[in-house]
């Protein structure tokens, strides 16, 4: 069975949506996992994108950016970023995704820059975008990252997006659930092991007693992540 | 009295070297990149950057050393991954060092909120445990008066220039735009004055014939430009699609200084403005033409 | 999942005794009379109020008996003067005493708008030396943290339900509005829930095909109502316009309390809905109806 | 010549408004201000109105409220409240008219009750409106009112819109400009007098060295004003 990393993480991200949740959704791997969940699981899903659109049906073809054209298309609202961020701080978003650069144990997240002194950081990333805010005021969060002894420190340069509300981090390697704020493998994804994710994780691994292997997608659900992005640009990356 | 000018005189008279600018401001789609481009054709120096994500145009200008300081949620290029200027701007200082001023999409949003309504601060509860707020420097930590709970205070920021993209606009500058407005509305609002470019300019019945999508009144205009085209690569709903590839060929081709001078002496200092670098973009800019979907009718 | 419900069905089931209801909020248009009437023939109790100027929509309530508490800006007839029954209310405590929390529109609107924000307060320079804070008596002075000069900080407001009227929605709640939106969208947004009068029940693609439009989204609405003519006698733009000569009969019947009950009883509680409100106004209602100007055309 | 109080108010009002002045117009005779303004002397006047209509030309038939459908049709911006509050607490607008039910001495205005105690009041009045705000924020106010002893008071019950920024009051009797924070008489209308105003003020009557008569509309005016509100409305209440 040919599954990418990418497709086992859209995978667990698509499990993590409830029927009926309202989700700020974000690019890349979380906006697959949003199809995947709205055409099994969770059809009554709602998507919310920052710059301010709001779908109750994913947009038909693969998005390169929230703001390409099909993704506005067909929204049931298109609002400004400060609507759907007053919905977030007012406790109506039930979850959000989020990436990060690095996360220490506790599920803070660095996505503005590797280095002690943020004027003169050793690298300059990107920023917060949304994300600080989603980590800040959403229910509950899960994050998706690569799996990495540098990315998964025992401490972050830059606590850009706090860890209080993670409910679960998702990495190329495996899964993990926040038992009292800090990070537990829950499960290692196929041709992972604990042993492994130990291996390339930056802090003393803690193991959930029931851990075991990261369920595989069905072929259903294969089906949708290859036909959403048939190219595999965002679900077979670097592979 | 029309407001009706050249890009390039735009650019000229209401941008002064210094000047605080927003753009992009719409977040991914309808980024004023002619109005970019044509920033750095002029040379400007100094300028203080105010926007949300800007997908590359950011970068490109930081690279081509327009800019002091950056005022910004995300700095990057969204499909494809890194800025490689602003990395080489903050971490080795070419072309020059620049000052960030970290916000997230909700601060930069509630900034630009409370320079529109003129309001002294806007309190709010995101980043209390982030580190954003050490490093912006301009919030303040306060105690709510009514529970005493913990609360941060957003300043107004007031750009001395919004540059907004848009379907269409009168030539008194009353601007309709539709797709996502982000922090567009917010940011026109809070300028001191605002720049159009507009990719049809129209009658005023037009604009009058739907108020509602006016996005920015023209009394808050001081030029409109006619530029159609003006956002490409990123899209402009119902106009055009986003050029996806452009995005990435810019990434692969300024990982080095050398290769970003390179490209902006190919597609910016290059072309002597909007139009030759639409044609230099030829049959891949006609490709990414869209015509959409009508919106149901309404009538006022 | 449909929340297509009758107004009778709606107000029983999401408006209990005691309920914070915002209502009237584009000021004097889109006012949901028909809603204000039902809660009238269900003998609601305690209600409390909110919003900017409403027209007759809070004086009939309060008339009736219905409401405990305004938070208002302005509480009258805008083409014909005094409103008699909030008068009765305030001045001789007929039908009932009534607690008054005074507003300006612009208080009015930033209290609905940090309930939309979910913002702790927001700050303002507004009515400084006025005596409505005072009267208000929910706001709080403070020093600016910036440049030590007054300001006032304005709490969110927080409808339990807000009700809009708009030319349509779908089965969902999502709802296009158009014409001036007052303090509609924040009273919507902050509210814990909303009910949509929607003049016309519309297909999902019908709203999705012009998703600026939207002035709240589903994910708000508790019930979607199809309701005709909900507004009259205030008007809704492209569908009707307003009766001003209804207004004025008003206010000439309900001089004397004697008088609104006689009124009350003839257009209210002497007819089973608004349906029949309507064939009783007869070739009235009919002249009132407006087609509009077609607004230019968007594609998306 | 037949000029109704009306018309010499709105005729006086309409001068207030300089060409290309951004103006919160309100209601009654404000609006018709605005309509003679437009007209004659101010072409590129902007008209406001507080429920989120911006107006680059008057509506072409006579409005009994802001909201009327031929006041939004053809409007250049329809926004929300705040928007428009927004610009002018930012201090973009160069005036606004309201109207009170009482005056002191230094433009402080009562709209909102008669009687020492609020929660008691002798005569209930509607409330602020917007007056309040664009009494605290406008750069000028041009306040319309009766002249009556009884409205003109020393001291008024409720500071509704505080009088800081008035700039002007025009009665049915008179014009008062204001000098120090206090009203000055600066004309009296065809048919007053400085001593019919003096009887009608509930404070004594401060006079302007230069007082005289006040200009009646011109005929073009007063056809101006006329063909906007043929049957009188507002022109002619209460004569």
């Amino acid at each position: 069975m040919d599954v990418s990393p990418g497709e086992l993480m859209v995978a667990q991200a698509a499990r993590e949506i409830a029927d009926r949740d309202v989700v700020f959704v974000g690019m890349r791997l979380p906006l697959i996992a949003f199809v995947v969940a709205k055409r099994t699981h969770a059809p009554n899903a709602i998507g919310l994108f920052e710059l301010g659109v709001v779908r109750d049906a994913p947009a038909p073809e693969l998005l390169y950016t929230m703001g390409d054209t099909p993704n506005v298309r067909g929204a049931v609202w298109c609002a400004r970023t400060v609507d759907l961020m007053g919905l977030l701080q007012q406790g109506a978003v039930d979850a959000g995704f989020i990436g990060g650069a690095e996360m220490d144990r506790h599920g803070n997240l660095n996505t503005t820059a590797i280095g002690a002194d943020r004027a003169h950081p050793t690298v300059q990333l990107p920023g917060s975008g949304g994300g600080a805010d989603i980590a800040s005021l959403a229910k509950r969060l899960i994050v998706i990252m690569p799996h990495d002894k540098r990315r998964l420190r025992d401490k972050v340069d830059f606590i850009t997006s706090p860890g209080d509300h993670v409910s679960v981090l998702i990495t190329t390697l495996g899964v993990f659930r926040f038992v009292d704020g800090e990070a537990v493998l829950a499960s290692y994804h196929p041709r992972s092991s604990v042993q492994v994710c130990a291996e390339h994780t930056g802090w003393p691994l803690r193991v959930a007693p029931n851990v075991s292997e990261t369920a595989s997608p069905s072929s259903e659900v294969r089906r949708i992540i290859r036909g959403y992005d048939p190219d595999g640009f965002w679900t077979r990356r670097g592979d | 009295m029309t407001k009706l000018v050249s890009l390039k005189e735009a650019i000229a008279r209401h941008v002064p070297d210094g000047s605080a600018v927003a753009l992009g401001c719409a977040l991914e789609p309808a980024i004023p990149f002619a109005a970019a481009h044509e920033l750095i054709r002029q040379r400007k120096r100094d300028l203080r950057l105010i926007g949300p994500i800007s997908d590359i145009a950011f970068d490109m200008l930081i690279g081509s050393g327009c800019v002091a300081e950056v005022h910004a949620a995300w700095v990057g290029n969204v499909s494809a991954g890194l800025a490689h200027c602003y990395r080489r701007a903050m971490e080795q200082g070419i072309p020059r060092r620049i000052i960030v001023r970290d916000h997230s999409n909700f601060t930069m949003a509630l900034s630009l909120l409370a320079g529109a309504l003129g309001a002294p601060y806007i309190a709010t509860r995101t980043l209390l445990r982030s580190d954003i707020p050490r490093a912006n420097g301009t919030f303040k930590e306060a105690t709510s008066p009514w529970d005493g709970s913990k609360v941060l205070l957003i300043p107004p920021l007031v750009p001395d220039v919004t540059i907004i993209a848009c379907q269409r606009a009168d030539a008194d500058g009353n601007a309709h735009q539709w797709g996502p407005w982000g922090v567009s509305q917010e940011a026109a609002l809070a300028a001191k004055t605002v720049i159009v470019l507009a990719d049809e300019v129209v009658d005023r019945a037009v604009i009058a014939s739907d108020p509602n999508r006016t996005i920015c009144p023209g009394i808050k205009v001081a030029a409109v430009v006619h530029v159609p085209g003006a956002c490409h690569p990123s899209p402009l709903q119902g106009r055009y699609a986003r050029d996806h590839e452009f995005f990435h060929e810019y990434h692969r081709a300024t990982r080095e200084a050398a290769g970003f001078e390179r490209w902006i002496a190919e597609w910016v200092t290059g072309v002597p403005d909007h139009a030759a670098y639409l044609a230099k973009l030829g049959p891949r800019w006609t490709a990414l033409r869209e015509t959409g979907e009508p919106a149901a009718e309404a009538r006022f």
